[in-house]
């Protein structure tokens, strides 16, 4: 639904405002989807027209990508660029300007930066051996990237704040063992691109799924 | 005795580390590690809309080209570094290339005929960075390459 | 140390007359590694120069490797070529002369030939639960080819002759279960490469550990 890929991302520029030192901050989410933003005070911040971001792929002119502003918590402002035809495995560099002086310059790989959408229906079952869970989830649909992705699924008992983690390639299955009787489980997974062709952010984590031992 | 189709990327992935490896060692190197004159280098970008719009013939050859004109250029390169360090990484990057246009057969995707000069090949530019050629090297390998084997019609029945 | 590599190599040779009909016999031990070799009757065996090596790569013109002669027990003698520069994925068609007559000759892709070093460390500790046993080790060091191997564990009590056999793929560590309780178990580990990159022969067996449940 539409409001559940605004949800996403709004998550991802969170995501990427906690993790990312550089400027502009950006963020592929498919094959034809990347976007880019900066944060400003918005006091300090000017009007959308002094600002300028263009970009350009190794061996190609520069070209400008049209600039949107909004609100953000904390007297903070976001502007964004984003891009439908996006190229792929060569050097994309950025360059942002206000009102003639460069403020920003970045370059990177846009297969490297991608923030996918967290698992969805993440599933959890018994198993016939009592203290196993057997969990499952659907990998986001990306063409070309299925084989390419890692998964973290973290579990913690009720009355715990510290969680176990185990990590998943190429599977979308688990099964947890060794857990305690009795214990109510809180489940989440994340996920990853492996870093081999394309890599990127850890995603958000799913909503949590829960089932006793 | 026929040849068994390859279809296992992690074949392609381990070259894709390799290469990477070599552009860190390159990156790190200091000296005795320049390229002695510019190269011809394939054309790394990919843009989906377009790649997939080619025929599986016109992909190949776009793919077989440029790991010829690596092979070429990774072996100029060969000869003008004498850091014995870069050495391996390079005579293992070449090998890999062939490797690559060996798992390309065994896919019986077609054979290649190389061009007399580079110059003959449409959609390539030059490097003149020793960096930027092992650059464009993992790129390629990335990219087209994996997206050429990943497709190959001999692995699509391979449903084991 | 050179000791270990030199026992290694001379089981990986003793693991070949065993398991290899065909001459030369030949094995890789790295990326960078590969030897063949093939046995004569030392009264039957003439002197070094007599013989020839020759290998090449599909598509190259033939090479040839310098040969090492080694006595051997039970009065017969080896013959070594050991080559740095190695191919793979390609044909190796590889020919031995001698005196100009073609003695063997055979092709072979080299990856499919590989014999590794046994698995090194190799650690066994008790779990929580009485009757298990928890099982680790380390693979022999070959960069990125580690989510290939395959290993075999064996474990016996110390009065039997039967071994009980686990094998584990792309996982360095065992939990053994279902032990029968208060014995001293002999564990010992194999490795392999899985056959679908890469495939060759069973490693030595790693030296033993005991354990008692």
């Amino acid at each position: 639904s539409i409001d559940q890929a605004a949800r996403n991302h709004g998550k991802k520029v969170s995501i990427l405002l906690r993790e990312e030192p550089e400027n502009p901050k950006c963020f592929a989410q498919s094959r034809k989807d990347f976007t880019c933003f900066w944060e400003e005070d918005e006091e300090l911040s000017g009007s959308l027209d002094q600002y300028s971001f263009t970009y350009s792929y190794q061996n190609e002119n520069s070209s400008r990508c049209p600039l949107k502003m909004l609100p953000a918590a904390g007297g903070k402002r976001l502007f964004f660029c984003h891009l439908n035809r996006i190229q792929m495995f060569v050097q994309t560099d950025i360059e942002v300007h206000r009102e003639g002086r460069l403020i920003h310059n970045r370059s990177l790989l846009i297969e490297l930066v991608f923030i996918l959408d967290p698992p969805a229906n993440v599933t959890v079952s018994r198993t016939a051996q009592p203290l196993q869970l057997n969990l499952s989830w659907v990998p986001p649909a990306l063409k070309y990237m299925d084989d390419s992705m890692i998964y973290e699924v973290i579990y913690t008992t009720a009355g715990s704040n510290v969680g176990q983690v185990e990590v998943v390639a190429a599977s979308s299955e688990l099964i947890l063992r060794g857990l305690q009787p009795g214990q109510m489980y809180k489940i989440r997974v994340r996920v990853k691109l492996d870093g081999i062709r394309y890599n990127g952010y850890w995603s958000a984590w799913s909503d949590p799924v829960f089932m006793e031992t | 005795s026929p040849l068994r189709p390859i279809c296992d990327l992690r074949v392609l992935d381990h070259f894709i580390k390799e290469a990477r490896d070599a552009e860190v060692a390159m990156k790190s190197c200091r000296e005795g590690c320049s390229l002695s004159e510019s190269v011809s280098v394939p054309q790394t970008t990919v843009d989906f809309d377009v790649w997939e719009k080619k025929n599986g013939l016109d992909q190949a050859h776009e793919v077989q080209s440029g790991l010829w004109l690596l092979q070429q250029a990774l072996g100029l390169l060969r000869t003008s570094v004498t850091n014995t360090a870069l050495h391996s990484h390079l005579d293992n990057s070449i090998r890999n290339l062939l490797s690559i246009n060996a798992v390309l057969h065994s896919l019986h995707i077609q054979e290649y005929t190389p061009p007399a000069s580079a110059a003959e090949l449409e959609g390539t530019w030059r490097v003149s960075s020793a960096t930027d050629l092992l650059q464009v090297h993992v790129n390629f390998l990335r990219g087209k390459v994996r997206l050429l084997l990943m497709d190959a019609q001999a692995c699509q029945q391979d449903v084991s």
